[in-house]
């Protein structure tokens, strides 16, 4: 494992802003408000999985990030509707 | 290719993929090669009968090449294969019985075929497999095709009684996944031979907690009270040939499992006294409930649950002969149960009423159907001379042979309570003026076939039970030998 | 009341989970001395590569040393989407059509789906094929292709997938998946027994029938997946 | 993208394209997988064939990827300009909004373009595409400064509208 | 930190987690009025048990079970890898998971229609 | 093939092809029946000595069939009699529906008999036995009267009795390994005193309700009336006999022949004479009180039946072979008496003796057969039944049974009451104008009954008739030798009763008064218009009586009111009511509600989760 | 290639700063449509930079980087903008209610066209 102090920070950042957005979720108040927090927090995982991957040096999880941010999207897509009362 | 054991597994499922396209073909096609697959694997259960029969020692095939435990293995012994036969030969005729089942036939029935192909296929696997995770696969494959069949009809709740059974399915195979998790911690691996035999190692308390979850899990598709809520719904809701499928071989593969887990896998004593007070409590609510219902599936649902209950108390006393009664037992409710499904449900589909009053002088109306609905019911209850009296009373004998005679009044107490609601219904058949309605639903010929087999089979079995108490006993004796178990499937390839 | 007993049993079984899982230590290896190949996970770790070229363990594992649950489960969900389609069936009058019960979506969604939708389909395809090499396999890929279809069932209230080809593709691929285990009957040896060469590991073309599993079952998730989410979103019948 | 149907053009495009995808995803230059990519990549683009064609093989003209990097600058930009927008309102104890919805008409008539439009609207300072109607687009803006449709167009769109123009039409 | 206790709040936090999510499940199914809340009761509870899987299998400092680096040298033997088998069991066991849930929201969809109520405690034509 | 084998395959065989026959033609359904009886009877009296045995395997056990002189009586019983009453069934159940049902399963409840006789192991027995209930109760819900109910009364009475058998049974194997009859008997003595009692209970449970004794009775009246009286006769006469048959193994051949039951013989012995002697009176007030002819023979069988218990539970010699000659006798008289009825009933279509009356003329034949058997019924000489009685009583005089003897004279006098109200309401009495133009029965019916009447005048005449297989079976039984000659009987003391001459002097006194008794009432027939002045020139309303046949003995039935008002089926009533609010108690456990289902399994985890320690360890 | 190194961990932490600050915007922020504000700049420009500035660190996987970026890069505002609909459709007004609503009517003509 590669890390040097930059990621460690990094790691920091990361970490708090996964607090405040599943402070937000839990929150609400309304269910726009948590779908909002889960959209932001799936890119901010996206990014973080890559970060992992590189920190652990495994190229394949790289895959992991690439999907989770596609279903991530498609899931924040289908609440999106769900929201527009069109399900 | 040589006759094996995957064969109950394999062909079932090429033939479910198959179907949606042979279905673009021609239409029959759906629901004959159900049957033709369940013919082949008739003749299957035959040769490979045959074959352990002749030399003593269990079929066991590894999968992908891989010899237990790195791999799943099936393993068709005396006691598996006499059980997959049943299941086999059950649900043949319970396929020719359906064929060209006018109500199915309504409905999406290239769904229905593959459903109940699957719950076939499903069922056997339970059975056949040597694995732990595999069997906890085979029971999903079973429980979904369960669920989707009780709410097959739409003029029915099948909806409800479908989605109680989901509910209830579902902590099964969460508990039962738990158990097996623990179980691979303890001994890193999920072939039962060889679970089986490190069992030793495992420390006790973690040992009866893994016990208890299995319990609660295989319980509920035993049909145990009170894990049981969900059977008396889905059994009436379901339509009738899928009923008589649940009774012959969905419960038949729930309590295997959970004998095999508690026979093979532990070596818990408190265990066998478990299973004889929950089926005794098991028998007892479920007759008694059976006693007050005004509907006759729901009737027969309950009566269901009771025989577990007294399968459970069998295997519970756990001697070779109760054993051996306990098997004999479920070789009867298989036919007998799946008899009374299918006659019942024509006297239900052609009466005013679904309740039991209205089936007032149905036999007059329909005689022969009549006549068999006596016989199952004569059968169930134990009278001689029918095929259902010969387990009632080896099962007696060997709790008497452990001087449980409390325990043999007890049930024949609760007997008696089976004899009420039972020849109530039959009395019911030949009173009063059978109604005008006309008949709506005929019986097929292959309807009146596989019922007046079943008959014939009760008849036969019950004026000469030793055409089959060769095979039971062979049976017993092979679930009992847990060494040789161990010893048969984790010596292959080695 | 009755919510204060349900709390309380929920703290028993919360209690005894957790003191059986406490008496397994996090962490720790179980695999026992993993030379000695206690368990079978050990095997597996030791053997795969040596024995199947397969550089995913756990892909050698669900296709291979477990392949006969795959095939379990590849029947689960055929089975769920038949169940579903017995269960939301309904007889149609003549002229009536089983509409989407969405709404419109927004122009912009409908663009976006459109772009997007493709680059999904690659990367399902990528997925399952690169199964035994990189932590993907079929069930994973052929969801991905069946959430594509789900953006566009999102997208376009009027998006169908024919269902005749869904047919197709999932009878074949499940019909392929057990003919390759027959394959293995009628050469000789053990249903579903890898009866192609192994080649080098970590070459797309490697673990001998593993990928071709991985492939079948990933037109066959993706088929029945996207089945599944059609039943579901089209529940009501229109003329 | 006015024209219907399927052209070769847009057919190769699409097989181009998702081959790129492909080599992104594998990033491997071995010849199975670059067999394999071209299969993928012509299986997807003949399912996808009807739904997903957006752009022929001229867009891949010299001029309009000299737009499109440019584009890309102006975006970059924009979206950097953007987020210390927020950093300051989000840090700011005082929280200066003045938020509200404003419409204006775009000239681009490729839905694609329109897409690229709306997504950098949402990305640069204080926007969001609440919604897209025919050619109108309805935009949430944290600080309104003009409830003029024509005004509006230019304050929020203005720069990406030209190149994008340029790139599409 | 010191590596035990760490090691302790770790499991404490991924076993509590799971269980936490078992219990949550649990809670839903049991106590939740709404067929859809029960379902999800349902997943909750499935979620939780794949969870245990996952750790229950995850060996410290062990990576994926993949021999597949091309800059990094073949893991020797598997020593510095999680145990395999958990993750290709929960992997079956999510798929089967979402068959179940897949037919339970059918099932849902059906008893709405029929009743035009997704409660359960209102949904009992079947008793006794 | 064996003999024994051979007579259980030709019933059965019967029964299967006249179900068949019927499908063609019904005639041949009953012609079939009769035929394939007949020729049972045949090979039985001709071919089957006690040397048949037939020792076989089955399902794993040891199972024996054979015959010896005790069973040998029962047997001759069930193939005789069975013989006539099919041949009075063609004729009597001409025209029904259904034939092929009813001859199956008659055919299946005489091979069931035959079956009981033959075993000599309880595993066959209680096969048979079954059989025997099963089929009986098919034919009791073959006319559909009372909704099922009282068929499902005979069923949980038999159901009782017969998982009491099986529960002595398993009992049994496990104790001694075997189940043979000769085993028990020899076995017995070996059981604690207390496995004895069990046992000796259980079975006398078995075939207590069988013989209809109290408190287990309360099945037979209806199940009786229920059936067609052709088998009615059948009920009453040859069922019920199989709870003698089987009392008398238990009693004589099981307790009597254990050296250490002691004391508790007595005992068991005495509880049984008594509940015999109360069914005996009992069940003959009941009668008395019955206004439909049906209900009057029922009550009156489970009132002789009652004699016959005591006689056999008091034990001495004599008291057996009186009990045994009873049984016989009991058979013939009885059934002949239901299968007048059923004669009564074809011709008239009622069984109601307030609607019946003066068919004396009209019936000649079937009054001749009912007199003769009523006068047997009443124990009066020169038939069989006096007999028997007489034997009776001095049998318990002798062994100082003195209550017993009051019980049974209070019995026998209230029987004649019966006795007489059954003459008189059906034969004799007012003439009704509906039933002017009924025709006598046909030959095939008048033949069983004029035969069977006369046989009792035989046996009346000539007890030694019967004296002599049932000393054969008593020495089986264990009971030793007992001296008789044909006519003369030696009793406890030593004496000789001359029956004949005892005969010629009391019978020619009650013959005259019979007579006497008959044509006197005859002389009383009138028929009575609603302008009668019996009511003073007012119209009379509905519920006042105008026949003599109504409230024949209302001041009898005043005496004996307090003793009526609560029956045993009041009891058995409540019971069932009670146990069936708390079986739908119990059932409310499935709420219907998925989610309550839910919470009993986590409520049964924790519960293991708690008492894991207790259950598993 | 330690250039590269520095430049990628710049990268990384720029893009750690604006994923919190995009979190920090999403937890402070007042209503539903100015947290979407704040969540989809601030974690696209985040994200976006945190691959790319891997991609740096480790130039082997710099063509998957941006294929993930270029798809954050389009899917991002694209949820973003169905979301702010879907809140709109959902009934939440904005936070001050006496401010410019265009597209009020516009909706609510388009829901009588659906209907
Ligand atoms: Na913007
Ligand atoms: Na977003």
């Amino acid at each position: 494992m590669e890390m040097n102090i930059v990621l460690y920070i990094a790691l920091g950042f990361i970490g708090l802003a996964l607090i405040l957005g599943i402070l937000r979720f839990i929150k609400g108040p309304t269910a726009a408000d948590r779908v909002v927090a889960l959209d932001t927090m799936s890119v901010i995982v996206t990014a973080t999985l890559a970060l992992l991957a590189y920190i652990f040096q495994r190229y394949i999880y790289v895959d992991v990030s690439l999907v989770y941010a596609i279903l991530g999207f498609i899931g924040v897509i289908v609440l999106a509707r769900y929201l527009e009362k069109a399900l | 290719m040589v006759i094996s054991p995957v064969h109950y597994i394999a062909l079932p499922l090429l033939a479910a993929f198959l179907m949606p396209l042979l279905a673009k073909v021609n239409r029959e096609l759906v629901r004959i090669i159900p049957g033709v697959v369940l013919t082949y694997l008739l003749f299957v259960s035959v040769v490979l009968m045959q074959r352990v029969t002749e030399t003593g020692q269990p079929i066991i095939e590894t999968l992908a090449g891989w010899q237990a435990p790195w791999g799943i293995n099936l393993v068709f012994s005396q006691f598996t294969g006499f059980l997959v036969s049943l299941m086999v030969f059950m649900a043949t005729l319970i396929w020719i019985f359906s064929y060209r089942f006018k109500k199915v036939d309504n409905e999406p029935a290239l769904k229905y075929y593959i459903l109940f192909m699957m719950l076939v296929t499903g069922s056997v696997g339970v059975v056949l497999t040597g694995d732990i995770f595999n069997m906890f696969v085979f029971m999903e494959i079973t429980a979904i095709a369960s669920y989707s069949l009780t709410s097959f009809y739409r003029d029915r709740d099948g909806a409800e009684a479908g989605f109680k059974y989901l509910l209830i399915g579902s902590l099964a195979s969460t508990f039962m996944l738990l158990a097996i998790l623990l179980l691979y911690t303890q001994v890193g691996t999920l072939n039962m031979a060889m679970i089986a035999e490190r069992m030793h190692t495992v420390p006790v308390g973690m040992k009866v907690t893994i016990l208890i979850l299995f319990l609660t899990g295989l319980g509920i598709e035993a049909e145990m009270f009170p894990l049981n809520g969900w059977a008396p719904d889905a059994y009436s809701q379901a339509p009738s040939p899928v009923g008589a499928t649940f009774a012959a071989l969905v419960v038949k593969a729930g309590v295997y499992s959970l004998i095999r887990v508690i026979f093979t896998l532990f070596d818990i004593q408190g265990a066998y006294q478990y299973l004889i007070i929950m089926g005794i409590i098991t028998l007892i609510i479920a007759e008694f409930a059976a006693m007050k219902q005004t509907n006759l599936k729901r009737m027969l649902a309950y009566s269901s649950i009771g025989q577990m209950g007294f399968v459970l108390i069998a295997f519970g006393i756990g001697t070779k002969e109760a054993v051996f009664g306990a098997l004999f037992l479920m070789f009867n409710h298989a036919i007998i149960k799946s008899l009374l499904f299918m006659s019942g449900s024509f006297f239900v589909y052609n009466s005013t009423s679904k309740d039991i009053k209205g089936l007032s002088g149905i036999g007059k109306k329909f005689p022969y159907m009549g006549f068999l609905f006596s016989i199952g019911a004569f059968a169930i209850v134990g009278l001689p001379p029918f095929s259902g009296f010969w387990s009632k009373l080896y099962i007696l004998i060997a709790a008497a042979d452990e001087s449980m005679l409390a325990l043999v009044a007890i049930i024949l107490l609760v007997s008696i309570v089976e004899i009420v609601y039972y020849f109530r219904v039959v009395a019911k058949l030949y009173f009063g003026k059978p109604t005008d309605k006309e008949v709506v639903h005929k019986p097929t010929f292959g309807g009146y076939f596989s019922m007046t087999v079943l008959a014939v089979v009760i008849l036969l079995v019950g004026f000469y039970p030793d055409i089959i108490t060769g095979f039971i006993h062979r049976a017993a004796d092979t679930l009992l030998d847990k060494g040789a178990y161990i010893s048969n499937v984790l010596s292959v390839g080695h | 009341m009755k919510r204060a007993f349900i709390l309380l049993l929920l703290v028993v079984v919360g209690w005894v989970l957790a003191d059986t899982f406490s008496q397994i230590n996090f962490g720790e290896s179980r695999m026992g001395d993993i030379k000695q190949q206690e368990t079978v996970g050990a095997y597996y770790l030791n053997n795969t590569v040596e024995k199947l070229s397969v550089a995913n363990v756990v892909t050698a594992i669900v296709v291979n040393y477990r392949g006969f649950d795959t095939l379990g489960e590849v029947t689960v969900l055929f089975l769920a989407a038949s169940g579903l389609a017995s269960i939301l069936y309904r007889r149609k009058k003549r002229g009536e059509h089983d509409v989407m019960i969405l709404k419109n979506s927004s122009q912009l969604l409908q663009t976006g789906a459109k772009l997007i939708f493709p680059a999904i389909l690659v990367l399902g395809a990528y997925v399952f094929i690169h199964g035994h090499l990189t932590p993907g396999g079929g069930f994973q890929g052929g969801a991905i292709i069946a959430s594509g279809f789900l953006l566009m069932f999102m997208a376009y209230k009027d998006y169908h997938v024919s269902h005749n080809v869904l047919t197709w593709v999932e009878s074949v691929a499940g019909i392929l998946f057990v003919s390759v285990g027959i394959w293995g009957l009628i050469s000789g040896a053990t249903f579903l027994e890898n009866v192609l060469g192994t080649g080098t590991l970590n070459d797309l073309i490697s673990g001998g029938v593993i990928p071709l599993i991985y492939i079948a079952v990933g037109f066959k998730v993706a088929a029945e997946l996207t089945g599944v989410l059609e039943t579901l979103l089209n529940f009501k019948t229109e003329k | 993208m006015q024209s219907k149907g399927l052209t070769i053009s847009k057919f190769v495009y699409s097989w181009l394209l998702m081959f790129a995808v492909w080599y992104g995803f594998t990033t491997s230059t071995a010849l199975p997988e670059l067999i394999t990519g071209v299969i993928v990549s012509l299986v997807v683009t003949l399912i996808t064939a009807k739904a997903a064609q957006c752009c022929g093989l001229d867009i891949l003209l010299p001029h309009r990827i000299f737009y499109m990097v440019k584009y890309i600058f102006v975006f970059i930009i924009a979206l950097l300009k953007a987020n210390f927008d927020i950093a300051r309102r989000v840090l700011s104890p005082s929280l200066p909004i003045n938020p509200g919805i404003v419409e204006f008409e775009t000239k681009l008539n490729s839905d694609f373009a329109k897409m690229i439009l709306a997504n950098s609207i949402t990305l640069t300072p204080g926007t969001i595409t609440v919604d897209l109607v025919g050619n109108k687009y309805f935009i949430h803006w944290v600080d309104v400064k003009t409830e003029d449709s024509e005004e509006a167009r230019q304050e929020i769109a203005g720069d990406f509208e030209k190149i994008l123009l340029k790139i599409f039409n | 930190m010191d590596p035990i206790l760490y090691n302790k709040i770790i499991s404490v936090g991924v076993y509590g987690s799971a269980i936490g999510l078992i219990l949550i499940g649990l809670y839903a199914v049991l106590v939740k009025k709404h067929l859809t809340k029960i379902v999800i009761g349902l997943s909750i509870i499935d979620a939780g048990v794949h969870l245990l899987f996952i750790a229950v299998g995850f060996i410290k400092g062990g990576t994926a079970p993949i021999f597949s680096e091309k800059g990094i040298e073949l893991v020797n033997q598997g020593t510095a890898m999680v145990d395999p088998v958990p993750q290709a069991l929960v992997l079956t066991a999510i798929v089967i998971g979402f068959g179940v849930t897949a037919v339970a929201l059918s099932l849902v969809i059906r008893l709405y229609r029929h009743h035009h109520t997704a409660r359960i405690d209102h949904i009992k034509s079947l008793k006794w | 093939m064996n003999n024994i084998v051979l007579i259980i395959l030709i019933l059965l065989a019967g029964g299967v092809l006249s179900f068949l026959l019927n499908q063609i033609k019904p005639l041949l359904s009953g012609v079939t029946a009769f035929v394939a009886t007949v020729a049972a009877a045949v090979l039985f009296f001709t071919g089957t000595g006690t040397a048949d045995n037939f020792d076989f395997v089955l399902g794993g056990m040891h199972l024996s069939m054979g015959i010896n002189g005790y069973s040998w009586i029962f047997g001759a019983l069930i193939l005789g009699f069975s013989s006539l009453v099919l041949l009075y069934s063609i004729s009597y159940m001409k025209g029904r529906d259904r034939l092929g049902y009813f001859y199956l399963n008659f055919m299946l409840s005489i091979m069931a008999m035959m079956g009981i006789i033959f075993s000599r192991d309880f595993i066959s027995l209680f096969i048979f036995w079954e059989i025997m209930t099963w089929s009986s109760f098919l034919i009791v819900v073959y006319q559909g009267l009372s909704e099922g109910r009282v068929g499902i009364k005979y069923m949980i009475f038999s159901a009782v009795g017969g998982y009491s058998m099986l529960l002595a049974i398993v009992f049994m194997k496990a104790q001694m390994g075997t189940v043979l009859i000769s085993d028990l008997v020899s076995h017995f003595s070996g059981f604690a005193i207390q496995q004895q009692t069990m046992v000796g209970i259980l079975l006398l449970i078995t075939f207590g309700v069988k013989a209809a004794v109290m408190p287990l009775h309360v099945w037979a009246p209806r199940a009786y009336s229920d059936s067609p009286m052709s088998y009615t006769s059948v009920f009453s006469g040859l069922l019920s006999k199989m709870g003698i048959f089987g009392m008398g193994i238990v009693l004589i051949s099981v307790f009597a022949n254990s050296s250490t039951f002691g004391t508790n013989t007595f005992y068991i012995s005495n509880v049984l004479a008594w509940l015999g002697a109360i069914t005996g009176v009992m069940a003959t007030f009941y009668a008395v009180i019955q206004t439909d002819a049906k209900k009057l023979l029922a009550y009156s069988s489970i009132g002789q039946l009652g004699y016959i218990v005591m006689g056999l539970a008091v034990g001495t010699k004599l008291s057996v072979m009186a009990a045994l000659f009873l049984a016989v006798v009991h058979t013939i008289f009885k059934g002949t008496l239901f299968l007048v009825v059923g004669a009564v009933e074809r011709q008239t279509g009622t069984t109601d003796m307030t609607k019946l009356g003066a068919l004396i003329r009209k019936m000649p034949w079937t009054f001749l057969a009912a007199l003769i058997s009523i006068i047997a019924l009443a124990g009066i000489p020169p038939l069989a039944g006096f007999v028997g009685k007489w034997m009776f009583y001095e049998s318990l005089i002798v062994s100082d049974h003195y209550f017993l003897v009051i019980m049974a004279f209070l019995s026998s006098t209230a029987a004649f009451l019966y006795c007489y109200r059954f003459l008189f309401g059906i034969f004799l009495g007012q003439e009704e104008k509906e039933f002017e133009n009924v025709k006598e029965a046909p030959a095939t019916m008048v033949i069983p009954m004029v035969l069977m009447a006369a046989l009792l005048f035989v046996f009346g005449v000539f007890p030694g008739l019967l004296f002599d297989p049932i000393a054969k079976g008593m020495e089986v039984l264990g009971m030793g030798t007992v001296d008789w000659s044909m006519t003369v009987l030696s009793n406890g003391w030593g004496d000789h009763v001359d029956t004949m001459s005892i005969i010629s002097a009391i019978g020619t006194i009650f013959i005259l008064a019979f007579i006497y008794l008959a044509l006197w009432n005859r002389k009383r027939t009138r028929y009575v218009t609603t302008k009668d002045i019996h009511t003073s020139g007012e119209i009379p309303t509905e519920n006042e009586n105008l026949t003599y046949a109504v409230d024949f003995y209302k001041p009898f039935e005043r005496a004996i009111e307090p003793v009526m008002k609560r029956t045993m089926d009041f009891y058995y009533n409540h019971l069932g009511e009670g146990l069936e609010s708390f079986f739908n108690f119990l059932r409310r456990f499935y709420t219907g509600n998925g989610q309550t289902y839910a919470l009993y399994v986590i409520v049964f985890l924790v519960i293991l989760i708690l008492f894991s320690k207790q259950i598993f360890l | 290639m330690e250039i590269l190194k520095y430049i990628g961990s710049f990268f990384v932490l720029l893009g750690s700063i604006f994923l919190f600050l995009g979190a920090l915007g999403i937890y402070r922020m007042p209503d539903v449509y100015n947290r979407l504000q704040a969540g989809t700049k601030s974690s696209t420009l985040g994200a976006m930079s945190m691959l790319l500035g891997i991609g740096f660190l480790q130039p082997d996987w710099m063509v998957k980087m941006i294929v993930i970026i270029i798809f954050i890069a389009v899917s991002n505002p694209l949820s973003s903008h169905a979301l702010a609909r879907g809140a709109y459709r959902a009934g939440l007004s904005l936070f001050q209610k006496e401010k410019i609503d265009a597209y009020e009517k516009d909706y609510k003509d388009m829901e009588d066209k659906e209907l």
